[in-house]
């Protein structure tokens, strides 16, 4: 139980699942790793269980839209671990393609995950695979489209409802 | 602060003197027992519940009853930010609130969307746009001074209202049916 | 029920009635008539008297059509008992919308003032009118009664209500004499006729087609029920050692002369009040007073209408007038348990000074024979009657201050420690108090336990 | 009559989104068995004001005032916790003198939110008069805020790179004047009129447990987790502007009337929580040293080189986390914010499946996870 740098973060994961992380970003202002969509899950079972990592905490899961990258369209989604008992946090991101963003979900390893990934479907429109109530969550629940995408366009009018007034 | 004219259109009951003594009594009571729904929607909310409580004490004049259901408040204020999500509940609470009854807009976001206006795709650009307003109060949030003199001018027009008159009633812009 | 009204009625009432009233005296006019009405039997039906005797000595004049007609029923058997009949309706009627009134005035003052507030100040001096306003605001709003409901029962439920509380006046002294009607039954009619209200709040909840209304019957039935047991169990046990039924035997055994089992008088104090009767009394009243807060749904016991559980509660869908019949009868049901409480412990309009008690009783003590001298007999009799209409309603009040206090200090409970409040603690302390008091009556021959001896024929 | 014969239904009761208790335009959907909770279902996004989509189309500056409008009840930690995520992003220095500010008025806010708190919790519980006595101090700390920057709810004081306003001498000693008042008279006064009253006591000990490992699991996070005996806080954990200097206590739920996690140690701790506060602002008050109080730079327009960070604050309710996505330009490219009452209130309906909770129970638990809406729907 202690502290540990993102380097011995990343070493542990590689000692358990060598394939999972496909690219480290360390000279960021926070240090991200990039976990490959298939192995996430495995990756977040090892995380909250493994001792020496002990994230029992996921503070925030983020869906973040790149429309125009040069490799392909493509949804982030950002986890931020925390861990209460040893006090070192990490930042893990799934890419996806923007076309079907599909990726497995975590509410059966962090129970927060459930309210948080339906946020991310209700805005970003990532699609959570396992998740057992994927509707929206902040939006009407015959909302159309996934506002925080790049290229939403809010409707004119909602159930008779005058929307956009400039 | 805006306050909408009192609309009695209707020649027939506009000037009848025989009824004037009753209207001033009846207004009177009415304008001095303002009863607010219990009806908190974001930040306004609180400025309102600071309203009711000690410093500011809205039971000084006679609004102090707190309705938690609609069916026995005079007066709707709608504090906060009315969402699409939100819009059929207002309505359907607006409904429910037995004639004569008002309508205060408290708040830059109940009056056109306040800060949320451009962006905010979830925001309804003010509550006009669901339920007709008879005072609105600018503000973001506004002071509970700014609520105390909202109250006022509700008063004022309740002071104005014939008992004879139908009109108000008939006249409600029917602006948004839920679905 | 103040006898100031009926004096200012008696001074409008004509030339010969103020002959008849200079002749006779009102008291004893009343006390004649009430006594004739009753068969000559105890207690006085003092108002119903003193109306039939206006009735029967006022004259219509000549120039009102149908005179002869009208003095000629006037005169008749029927007519009078009717007419004192709805007068005293209207006065217990009147009583409990003046003490509404004044009660949710004072209501929104207290709770103002314990919460660095100043609460109604506009409308009238520091907001007198304030409940006034509120009344007739109320009796214009729209009525809606919704589509879904059940018609009938949802427009009859507040009268029922209402009704319930009202119809509980009737055995409840005011003062000496001052009594719509001394029922020999009369805690017994107090108690049984509570259950109407009862069916009232159940007709109410279940006839709005509200699921927080439905809750709040569910909860009203489940609380007035049980708590009408140890409220029960006190009646039983003050009638054990009075001996009465009747509200007023109950009151006259606590003050004034009494009279031992040996015919001797005695004068009788504070310390004669049931409250100090024997230790057992001292713990029932408590249990009499927290359970009596529950029947009137007062918090800490206010769960049928708990504004932060159940919306309003019964009257959720209640609007205007009929609204207000609930808030009416709420108020004038906490004054009806609060008087109840000081006719069964506190020695009803007795003050528990024995020379002040008997100012115009005829009775020959220095204050009583002073006042005689300085005011003449009938002012005396009168200024008695105030005086014990006065004591009655201050004690009362008190208790009815107290239950404010209460409500505006303390949260609510839950529905099981309500119940739990109820049979494993009320419903245990005043069975050992009926059995204790019984045991105590046995022991000591009836001695009260400040009262040294005394027993009540 | 046998028990089969009875015959009993369940009831499907809506509360919300406009009921007394739900603190806002929160919805829960309950299945009952007459009194008992048998199954709930919350619903949120009744007052979904598309924060995040309208930080994308602001510039950093002008996003401010949204973070006021998300948890208006601490209006400067939001403010905080966003100004603190872009200086890390821009790498912006704060003088010495904003961050004792920012301390001082956010541990202030901290008390306004808890009395709020234990206000309409007092109400929920049916005692009426503690809301009221609580606006009553709560409106003496509004006072100091308003004569700081002119607002009494949504400040947008805390700024990135310092604060808009410097905190006069005179406002100081009306703060001082403040703690003398409200500590520890006042929090004394509350705790004999409702933390130790047998009613409040049995209405809230016992109720709505949550054991520590599942409030972890379900993201709670600030009171209502060291309500569940975990002592996490981030201001003594992951240390940000200058509480590393300061000496406080992090006050947790130690089951003192019942169980662990109950809601009368939620409640306590933020009882406990006020007096730690002013202990923070009168350590703060008496070592703040002079200087600016703002980076006038910063405070001109700033523009971040492309980058991503996530920066945590403790807020009134728990971590106050802002995810900000720089594009290099001088607007935000995504804007996620953490906000603690949207995970806290998600552990209402595993809490109402897990144990027999009754319909005023729910009550008591809503109003012990003190939930803003603002902030759960965004």
């Amino acid at each position: 139980m202690a502290r540990l740098e993102i380097g011995q973060i990343i070493a542990v994961l590689k000692e358990k699942l060598p394939e999972a992380v496909s690219e480290e970003v360390l000279d960021g202002v926070d240090p991200v790793i990039v976990v490959k969509a298939e192995q996430w899950a495995a990756v977040a079972e090892l995380c909250r269980d493994d001792s020496r990592l002990g994230f029992d905490l996921l503070s925030c899961i983020t869906g973040v839209d790149y429309p125009e990258r040069e490799e392909g369209a493509e949804i982030e989604v950002i986890y931020n671990l925390d861990s209460t008992a040893n006090l070192h946090e990490l930042t893990v991101k799934v890419k996806l393609p923007r076309s079907d963003p599909r990726v497995a979900s975590v509410e059966g390893t962090w129970a927060t995950a459930d309210w948080h990934e339906r946020e991310t479907y209700d805005l970003v429109g990532v699609i959570f695979e396992g998740h057992h109530n994927l509707v929206r969550i902040l939006c009407a629940d015959d909302w159309v489209g996934h506002p925080l995408r790049k290229d939403y366009e809010p409707p004119d009018s909602f159930h008779g409802i005058k929307n956009v007034i400039y | 602060m805006t306050e909408i004219e009192n609309r009695n259109p209707d020649p027939l009951t506009k000037n009848v003197v025989l009824m004037t003594a009753v209207d001033d009594i009846i207004n009177a009571t009415r304008a001095n027992s303002v009863w607010p729904l219990t009806f908190g929607l974001a930040c306004c909310a609180i400025e309102m519940m600071a309203t009711g409580a000690a410093k500011y004490d809205l039971d000084r004049f006679g609004s102090g009853p707190f309705r938690g259901t609609p069916r026995q408040s005079d007066l709707m204020v709608v504090a906060g930010t009315v969402t699409h999500k939100m819009a059929p509940r207002v309505k359907r609470l607006y409904d429910q609130m037995p004639e004569p009854k008002y309508v205060i807009a408290m708040g830059g976001c109940v009056i056109r969307g306040g800060p949320y206006v451009k962006h905010g795709y979830h925001v309804v650009k003010g509550v006009d746009l669901v339920i007709p307003v008879d005072v609105y109060i600018p503000g973001c949030p506004p002071r509970p001074e700014a609520l105390l003199e909202g109250i006022f001018k509700v008063q004022k027009l309740m002071k104005r209202e014939k008992i004879l008159d139908r009109t108000r009633r008939t006249t409600k812009p029917e602006v948004y049916q839920p679905v | 029920m103040n006898l100031a009204v009926f004096t200012t009625f008696l001074g409008q009432a004509g030339q010969a009635i103020e002959e008849k009233v200079i002749e006779k005296g009102i008291v004893d006019f009343a006390a004649d008539y009430s006594t004739k009405w009753d068969g000559g039997g105890e207690g006085g039906l003092f108002l119903a008297g003193a109306v039939r005797w206006l009735v029967e000595t006022y004259t219509v004049p000549d120039w009102v059509p149908l005179s002869s007609v009208i003095n000629g029923t006037l005169g008749a058997e029927t007519f009078p008992e009717l007419g004192g009949l709805l007068i005293t309706i209207g006065m217990v009627f009147g009583f409990v919308n003046i003490f509404a009134i004044g009660a949710v005035w004072s209501e929104r003052k207290v709770s103002a003032h314990m919460q660095c507030r100043l609460g109604p100040m506009e409308v009238g001096p520091h907001g007198l009118l304030q409940t006034v306003a509120d009344g007739l605001k109320l009796l214009t709003k729209e009525d809606i009664i919704p589509r879904l409901a059940d018609k009938t029962l949802f427009a009859i439920a507040p009268a029922v209500v209402f009704a319930g509380v009202l119809m509980r006046f009737v055995p409840l002294p005011f003062g000496d004499q001052l009594i719509a009607s001394d029922l020999d039954l009369g805690l017994f009619f107090v108690a049984a006729v509570g259950a109407v209200e009862v069916l009232g709040v159940i007709m109410a909840g279940w006839a709005s087609n509200n699921k927080w209304s439905l809750f709040a019957t569910i909860r009203t039935a489940t609380q007035m029920v049980s708590y009408e047991i140890p409220i029960g169990i006190a009646f039983v046990t003050v009638i054990l050692c009075c001996g009465s039924f009747s509200l007023v035997d109950v009151v006259n055994m606590q003050g004034g002369t009494l009279t031992d089992i040996d015919g001797e008088a005695h004068n009788g104090w504070a310390w004669h009040w049931n409250l100090f009767r024997n230790p057992f009394m001292l713990i029932l009243a408590i249990t009499y007073f927290i359970a009596s807060l529950a029947e009137c749904k007062r918090a800490p016991f206010d769960l049928p209408e708990a504004e932060s559980e159940l919306v309003s509660g019964f009257h959720t869908e209640y609007t205007g007038m009929r609204f207000a019949l609930f808030f009416l009868a709420e108020y004038a049901a906490m004054y009806l348990v609060a008087a109840v409480a000081v006719v069964l412990f506190l020695g009803g309009w007795w003050s528990g000074i024995y020379w002040v008690d008997e100012i115009g009783m005829g009775t020959d003590t220095w204050l009583a024979s002073w006042l005689d001298g300085v005011l003449g007999p009938t002012l005396t009799a009168v200024l008695g009657v105030l005086i014990k209409v006065k004591v009655f309603l201050t004690k009362a009040f008190i208790l009815v201050f107290i239950q404010m206090w209460v409500r505006w200090t303390l949260p609510r409970v839950r529905l099981d420690q309500m119940m739990y409040v109820c049979w494993k603690v009320l419903l245990p302390a005043s069975l050992v108090c009926l059995i204790g008091s019984c045991l105590w009556e046995l022991a000591t021959g009836g001695a009260s336990f400040f009262g040294f001896g005394i027993v009540v024929k | 009559m046998t028990e089969a014969k009875i015959r009993t239904e369940e009831m499907l009761l809506n509360m919300g989104p406009q009921h007394p208790s739900t603190h806002g335009v929160f919805r829960v959907v309950v299945r009952t068995d007459g009194e008992l909770i048998l199954e709930s279902q919350s619903h949120i996004g009744y007052l979904h004001r598309c924060f995040e989509k309208c930080a994308e189309g602001n510039n950093y500056l002008q996003v401010v005032p949204y973070t006021d409008r998300m948890d208006y009840l601490c209006a400067m930690m939001n403010n905080w916790g966003y100004a603190a995520s872009i200086e890390k992003l821009t790498g912006i220095e704060v003088p010495e003198r904003a961050e004792y500010i920012r301390v001082i008025v956010a541990e202030l806010n901290r008390v306004a939110s808890h009395l709020l708190a234990f206000g309409t919790y007092g109400l929920d519980i049916g005692a009426i008069t503690p809301f009221l006595y609580a606006f009553r101090d709560r409106e003496r700390i509004l006072k100091i805020f308003e004569k700081l920057c002119g607002q009494r709810l949504n400040y947008s004081y805390v700024r990135i790179g310092g604060v808009t306003f410097d905190m006069t001498d005179e406002i100081l000693s009306d703060i001082e004047a403040f703690c003398d008042y409200f500590d520890p008279k006042i929090i004394d006064e509350y705790d004999n009129l409702l933390s130790y009253n047998g009613i409040f006591i049995s209405r809230t000990a016992n109720v709505g447990v949550i054991p520590a490992d599942l409030a972890i699991s379900y993201g709670v996070t600030g009171p209502s987790l060291r309500g569940s005996g975990v002592p996490r806080d981030l201001r003594r954990d992951a240390p940000y502007g200058i509480y590393d200097r300061l000496e406080f206590d992090v006050p947790v739920g130690s089951g003192e009337m019942g169980q662990v996690g109950d809601c009368w140690d939620r409640y306590m701790v933020r009882m406990r929580e006020m007096r730690q506060s002013i202990r923070l602002v009168r350590q703060a008050i008496k070592d703040i040293p002079d200087g600016p109080f703002c980076d006038k730079k910063a405070f001109r327009g700033v523009k971040p080189k492309a980058g991503e960070t996530y920066k945590k604050v403790e807020g009134a309710r728990g971590e106050v986390g802002f995810y900000v996505v720089s594009d290099g330009t001088n607007i935000p490219y995504r804007v996620k914010a953490r906000a603690p009452s949207f995970c806290n209130i998600s552990i209402l309906d595993k809490l109402t499946s897990m144990s027999d909770v009754m319909l005023a129970d729910l009550v008591a638990i809503i109003g012990s996870l003190d939930i803003v809406l603002g902030e759960v729907d965004r």
